[in-house]
């Protein structure tokens, strides 16, 4: 079915000029970073590949972390209709693998040796049935706290390395009247705090039984009770107007000093510096409280779709862009990410993006790298949605921890 | 064969038929007026004439040619609308020359069409205005010179006068029979307006309940109508019906009729086969201007009859006087002289023209012929 | 039917008027409040905006976030602005809502006009369709686009919106034509002028109150969908409000407020406009039918 | 028979036309419209996930739907979005309607006033109503900067209260459309008769409770369906003012079926919930289309 359509899209393609699909020599990308500092990286990346002939047909589709993106990929996709080179986070990319949409990137992978520099837990995400089908722009690991260190220091607080030092931070802070925490209530970003605790309950293996396998004797166990027990204290300590606030806002109250900590993944760094801060001067990054020999990460992709073959080379050509160490450099520097290959040097990165490279190698050599379950690396996004519900619903008071655990279970159970 | 044959025609809507089986033969030249109430089949039956309504079963001929399944501009008719129908957006001029226009009638002959037209309906300094700036009377004359430009076989009026005030219509009834005496054209009118009926045509069909109940001459319908309803329904104040009850009397049969006080007085009829319904109630229909008092009853009548009776009101219409009383239990209406000297409460004798009496039977409401 | 100069027969008392003014000033405020807002920070400096106050005048008025969301703004890789998706928005609406308008006064003459058997049916189904909501046509949509090599195009685009807009279209002239004189059709039959010819030369010049309607009912709908210009649009037809999204949604970065609310004002001046300009003939043309539906 | 063949054949053309007219209308609403339904209704019985797949489940994907909480809040929201939506909207478009009616100076300068947000969608109006409902920096935060301190109005923050917050700005676009609707129908009303009733010596009141409100029938049913077919496609409006949030306290079945279908790769769980709402308009639709189509024959 899909080759016929293909054809026949390809027949008509060839007859209507009007049409769009991208024509060999053209890569049409489809992305959501048209925020200012993204899209100038990826203008990056566009000039190089124009320096290689190859036009860049650009399709931007912002919204909702992707969703929207992914809509649309999967209204061209059943058109027959698919763009060259799509942006992708984890589970979609899996999803589109096993659909046999993706293209076959061995070739230049071999060539390249990515095996070598790709850590394993990413390349999880970027191979399917021993094939590269995507491309890896970045990792971004999410396990992240951001502090103002001016708050910090005046009210006499270190960095706190487990949850009783950093629950009697937040009471200092509360009590010297700033907000402890600062943070956006959507449902992704509560999952993102939620990630970082369940990692320091569970430990690595809890939460890899729990989100990975989704096993349901962890899922419903005392110790994930305990997680959502330290996720209310989380809400005790956030400001009342939190529902529905965009996390760049709540970084801004760090930045302010208006609160003291905010829990996200490493594009808040952006902020700190687009507000003129400098890293271990005006603000801190460290890992959560627990958690400081693990890397929850999300990565950024760019998934290749088969055209028939008409446009392996420029896909290659797109590939082997992406993953050169001075993209890798160029873009992650901007990003606040770190680059996907770990033989990048850190020479251009900040102290931040620094630690961030060390640590995702270390993680990486000693199988404390897990995808995170907020940003869809850990589990399908139908079962991703399903514990978002709960622990967006716990958060706002809906459920006790009781019944937060009973409901994890069973929401779980249906997504499956 | 006539020049418009309508055929053993019916129509109907689903399994009801509104239509039944209507024959009508109209001559070159004549001018038939369809007259009912509203709901009788007037309308659709012109309609279908016009090719506006399918017809479900029987023909219509037009000069010998079979118009059913024919579109209506191939049928050469011209039709005048209740509303006029004309096109809002167009001038006068092209209003009437739109026709011609579809039927590929080169422009200078529109044109000279179109003046002929404006001439004999002096409207030519309306031509450049739109239906909006017109009055009634005016949109009657342009909707009546859009038919005749076409020169058609057969026009077709829709209650074309209903929309007119009082005075206007009669001067427009005047003005289209003019139009017929002078053109001799053919022509097919529906009316609810029994007087438009009885001024205009030629024949009328008076209809009723889809039904033709008859079809006749001015004179046949208005002096021998076939039933009570057309007796009733033509001519204004209506045709007084009363209950009455034959008695033959030296072998003439006479009308019995109970008066305002209770007793009974006879009215001799000059319809002599009535005695075979001596004893019998019949229905006794007698026009208002057939009863009179005696000064001017019709000295033409071989039969005038005396009635003694009393007077309830009396009601000055200038050129006449109706005078309304009991009898046979009914309001029944005299039509006298404006001058005749009577007063309400008055016992006075009237004198009933018995020559114009007829006599309907009460089970089928039909007219016991002579 | 003049809408300004209609007599009322109601008299109302002085007080009674005073208080009636109160009151249709305040909505008038309530519905100004949003538009207020945006105009009101479109022309601020970031740093004011974020300094708190939305509903303060600007201190230091500029006209650069306009100047900025028009040409400059950052909506893909490249700094295009909106402007080039203005005029591919301009390009889908105009045939889309030009089909859907002849189409619907063509459905509705014949459902009026032209009567036949079970001609109520087919119109109900038509009215119905008007109601379904869009999500569940994406994926079938998006294959029958594909089918017909229409994916990725604007012609692709406009068809669709003229599939889901000739329900409302129809709606509209039917309940117009359906008061308009039988009588003229016929005449105009009789006159030997054909289906079109009647169409063409009786109804339409005299529909001008209910293609207004219908006109600004396809416009702004057509406009301001997001839904279908962001799947079915291609690279190079991307309408303006998937290109606002993009500037608004922006996920990582700065929220530039005043050039979003800039770029906002200016993907709504086109149906504004439409509204302000063409709104007392729509409140006529409502008048003149679709209430009656 | 005298007249030609040719007529004849032209006099058929012109009866078939108005259908060959109507036709790609029509062959376009059952491919696009009924076909797609009846397309979801299928996937609806399908382990359909990523994209259409058709592997039959039987009733699987409604079962599952009924024991979600997540569709039962969105259900239980859209009976309180729609039941306030509906009646607020023609209450205020009623008011205004007969207000703007009393012949009011500068009636030409309100009319676009009310009308006007029904021509924005809300990707552009999201943000500002955003900013505006957001105790931070919106209202609540004027009022304080006016003086008025105790003043609360954190509704869009509040799980109990967050759906009415949606309510006030749906209401805010569309109350003046259905005002323009009721006007329409106040300037068709005869005014024979209302001079009659004033000679009856009827109060402005009853006049128009027992006088031109009951005449108003048309245009109450045609607000009614037009603002319950809005209510039931409410989406723009929770994507760009809460996000479904507080937590799911404002999703609504559009959101809900489109999370699922899209965000959610679980399209057989969409697809069942698209298809309950199909039958809910049709539940609506079916009599009020029954009843005004008869009537016209």
């Amino acid at each position: 079915m899909r080759a016929i359509l293909k054809t026949k899209a390809a027949v008509v393609g060839a007859l209507m000029a009007s049409t769009t699909m991208a024509s060999a020599g053209d890569v049409e990308v489809l992305h959501w970073w048209t925020s200012g500092g993204e899209a100038a990286a990826l203008n990056v990346l566009k000039q190089d590949l124009e320096g290689q002939g190859i036009g860049w047909t650009d399709m931007p589709v912002a919204g909702g972390g992707g969703e929207q993106a992914m809509t649309v990929l999967r209204a061209r996709v059943t058109a027959g209709n698919a763009p060259t080179a799509v942006q992708g986070l984890g589970f979609d990319i899996l999803d589109w693998g096993n659909q046999g949409a993706l293209a076959d990137l061995n070739e230049v992978a071999a060539k390249e040796g990515w095996d070598e520099v790709v850590p394993d837990a990413l390349k999880a995400f970027a191979k399917v049935d021993g094939k590269w089908v995507s491309a890896p722009v970045n990792v971004h690991s999410t396990n992240w706290v951001w502090a103002n260190k001016a708050v910090l220091d005046a009210n006499g607080i270190g960095v706190p390395t487990n949850w009783e030092e950093f629950t009697a931070a937040l009471d200092t802070l509360k009590a010297a009247g700033i907000t402890p925490i600062a943070h956006g209530g959507q449902a992704w970003q509560e999952a993102t705090v939620f990630d970082a605790i369940a990692m320091s309950v569970l430990g690595p293996d809890g939460y890899k039984a729990a989100f990975i396998d989704l096993d349901e004797g962890t899922l419903g166990s005392d110790a994930m009770k305990e997680a959502f027990d330290r996720m209310a204290v989380i809400r005790a300590n956030v400001d009342d107007n939190f529902s529905g606030r965009d996390w760049n806002l709540a970084t801004a109250m760090v930045i302010n000093g208006e609160a003291g900590f905010q829990m996200m993944g490493d594009w808040a760094k952006g902020e700190f510096l687009n507000a003129g801060k400098v890293p271990g001067e005006d603000f801190l990054c460290f890992r959560f409280p627990g958690t400081t020999e693990q890397v929850t990460f999300n990565a950024d992709q760019f998934m290749m779709f088969d055209q028939g073959g008409s446009v392996s080379t420029e896909q290659a050509a797109l590939a082997s862009a992406i993953l050169s160490p001075s993209f890798q450099s160029a873009f992650n520097v901007v990003k606040g990410s770190v680059p996907a290959r770990t033989d990048v040097s850190d020479a251009d990165f900040d102290a931040c993006g620094k630690q961030g490279m060390k640590d995702l190698a270390a993680a990486a050599a000693s199988g404390n790298l897990f995808g995170s379950m907020a940003h869809g690396h850990a589990a399908p996004a139908s079962v991703k949605n399903a514990i978002y519900d709960v622990v967006t619903a716990h958060f706002n008071g809906e459920y006790d921890s009781q019944t937060a655990v009973e409901e994890l279970v069973d929401a779980v159970s249906i997504a499956k | 064969m006539g020049f418009l044959d309508i055929d053993n025609t019916t129509k109907s809507y689903g399994s009801v038929e509104v239509l039944h089986k209507v024959d009508i033969s109209i001559e070159e030249g004549e001018f038939l007026v369809l007259v009912g109430p509203s709901g009788c089949g007037k309308s659709t039956l012109l309609n279908m004439i016009a090719g506006l309504e399918e017809i479900t079963s029987g023909e219509i001929r037009i000069k010998d040619n079979v118009m059913n399944g024919v579109h209506p501009s191939k049928r050469n008719i011209a039709m005048v609308f209740q509303s006029y129908a004309l096109y809002p957006n167009m001038t006068v001029g092209q209003n009437i020359t739109f026709g011609l226009e579809m039927h590929g009638v080169a422009k200078p002959e529109r044109e000279k069409a179109m003046q002929d037209v404006a001439r004999l309906l002096q409207i030519e300094q309306l031509l450049d205005r739109k239906p909006g700036q017109l009055s009634g009377g005016q949109r009657q004359r342009v909707a009546m010179g859009r038919a005749l430009v076409r020169n058609p076989d057969v026009f077709l009026f829709d209650e074309p006068l209903s929309n007119l005030d009082a005075k206007l219509r009669v001067d427009m009834r005047t003005e289209i029979k003019k139009l017929h005496q002078s053109l001799g054209t053919t022509i097919v009118y529906v009316t609810h307006d029994q007087i438009e009926a009885l001024t205009l045509s030629t024949r009328i069909a008076v209809m009723n309940g889809g039904y033709v109940q008859q079809l006749g001459t001015p004179q046949e319908i208005y002096d021998k109508p076939e039933n009570i309803f057309v007796a009733t329904f033509m001519g204004s104040p209506a045709m007084n019906v009363v209950p009455a009850v034959v008695r033959v009397d030296g072998g003439v049969p006479q009308a019995e009729i109970v008066l305002f006080d209770g007793s009974k007085a006879r009215l001799p009829f000059s319809q002599p086969n009535l005695t075979a319904w001596d004893g019998r109630d019949i229905l006794l229909g007698i026009r208002p201007e057939a009863i009179t008092d005696h000064d001017s009853a019709d000295r033409k009548s071989g039969n005038i009859a005396s009635l003694s009776n009393r007077i309830v009101v009396t009601e000055p219409a200038g050129s006449d006087m109706f005078v309304s009383m009991q009898l046979g239990g009914k309001d029944v209406i005299a039509r006298m002289r404006s001058d005749a000297d009577v007063r309400a409460g008055q016992d006075f004798e009237f004198a009933v023209n018995m020559e114009k009496a007829i006599a309907f039977d009460p089970e089928t409401e039909a007219r016991i012929q002579p | 039917m003049s809408v300004a100069s209609q007599d009322t027969a109601i008299r109302t008392g002085r007080v009674t008027r005073k208080l009636i003014y109160l009151v249709l000033v305040l909505f008038a405020l309530f519905y100004m409040l949003p538009l207020y807002v945006m105009l009101v920070n479109s022309v601020k400096p970031l740093s004011e905006i974020t300094g708190g106050g939305m509903m303060n005048l600007p201190q230091a008025f500029t006209l650069e976030p306009w100047a900025k969301a028009w040409s400059s703004a950052q909506i893909g890789v490249e700094p295009t602005g909106l402007a080039p998706y203005f005029w591919n928005s301009i390009k889908m609406v105009v045939p889309a809502v030009a089909v859907s308008t002849v189409l619907g006064a063509l459905n509705g003459y014949v459902l009026t006009k032209w009567r036949f058997k079970y001609d109520t049916i087919l119109f109900g189904l038509m009215l119905f369709a008007c109601f379904i909501p869009f999500q569940i046509v994406l994926i079938p949509m998006a294959r029958m686009l594909g089918l017909m090599g229409l994916a990725g195009t604007t012609w692709g685009l406009a068809l669709v919106h003229v599939v889901y807009g000739i329900g409302f279209t129809t709606l509209y002239f039917r309940n117009y034509y359906a008061v308009f004189p039988t009588e003229l059709i016929r005449a105009a039959q009789i006159d030997g002028a054909g289906f079109f010819q009647i169409f063409w030369r009786i109804l339409l010049p005299s529909s001008g109150p209910i293609a207004v309607v219908s006109v600004i009912w396809q416009f702004t709908n057509i406009w301001n969908d997001f839904l279908f210009g962001a799947s079915f649009a291609g690279a190079d037809s991307q309408p303006m409000t998937v290109a606002l999204n993009n500037l608004v949604q922006a996920s990582h970065g700065v929220k530039e407020y005043n050039v979003h609310f800039a770029g906002a004002i200016l993907a709504a001046m086109p149906t504004l406009l439409v509204y302000i300009v063409a709104g007392r003939y729509f409140v006529r043309g409502l008048m003149a039918g679709s209430v009656k539906g | 028979m005298a007249h030609s063949a040719d007529a004849d054949f032209k006099t058929r053309l012109q009866a078939w036309i108005p259908k060959l007219v109507l036709s790609p209308s029509v062959a376009m609403m059952l491919v696009f419209v009924y076909g797609f339904i009846l397309f979801s209704v299928y996937l609806s019985f399908t382990d359909s996930r990523l994209l259409p797949s058709y592997g039959w489940v039987g009733f699987e994907n409604y079962s599952k739907l009924w024991r979600l909480s997540h569709w039962e809040i969105s259900l239980k929201n859209m009976g309180i979005f729609a039941a306030l939506y509906i009646s607020i909207c023609t209450a205020i478009g009623l008011g205004l309607a007969i207000f703007l009616d009393q012949k009011i100076r500068g009636e030409g300068l309100l009319r676009p006033i009310y009308l006007y947000p029904m021509a924005l969608s809300f990707i552009v109006t999201g943000t500002a109503w955003k900013w505006f409902l957001d105790p931070g920096i919106g209202l609540e935060n004027v009022m304080h900067t006016w003086g008025w301190e105790s003043f609360r109005f954190n509704w869009i923050k509040d799980r109990d209260f967050a759906i009415y917050t949606v309510v006030i700005a749906a209401v805010w676009q569309t109350s003046g459309f259905v005002m323009a609707m009721f006007l329409a129908g106040l300037r068709g009303i005869d005014n024979e008769i209302l001079k009659a009733a004033q000679m009856d010596g009827a109060s402005n009141w009853n006049l128009y409770r027992r006088i031109i409100i009951p005449q108003l029938r048309p245009a109450f049913l045609s607000a009614f369906v037009i603002l319950s077919h809005l209510a039931i496609k409410t989406f723009d409006l929770v994507i760009a003012l809460t996000g479904g949030g507080p937590g799911r306290a404002t999703e609504l079945p559009a959101t809900f079926m489109y999370s699922y279908t899209f965000s959610r790769n679980q399209m057989g769980i969409g697809a069942a919930s698209a298809t309950i709402m199909l039958m809910t308009i049709a539940a609506i639709m079916i009599p009020y289309l029954y009843s005004e189509l008869r009537e016209k024959r």
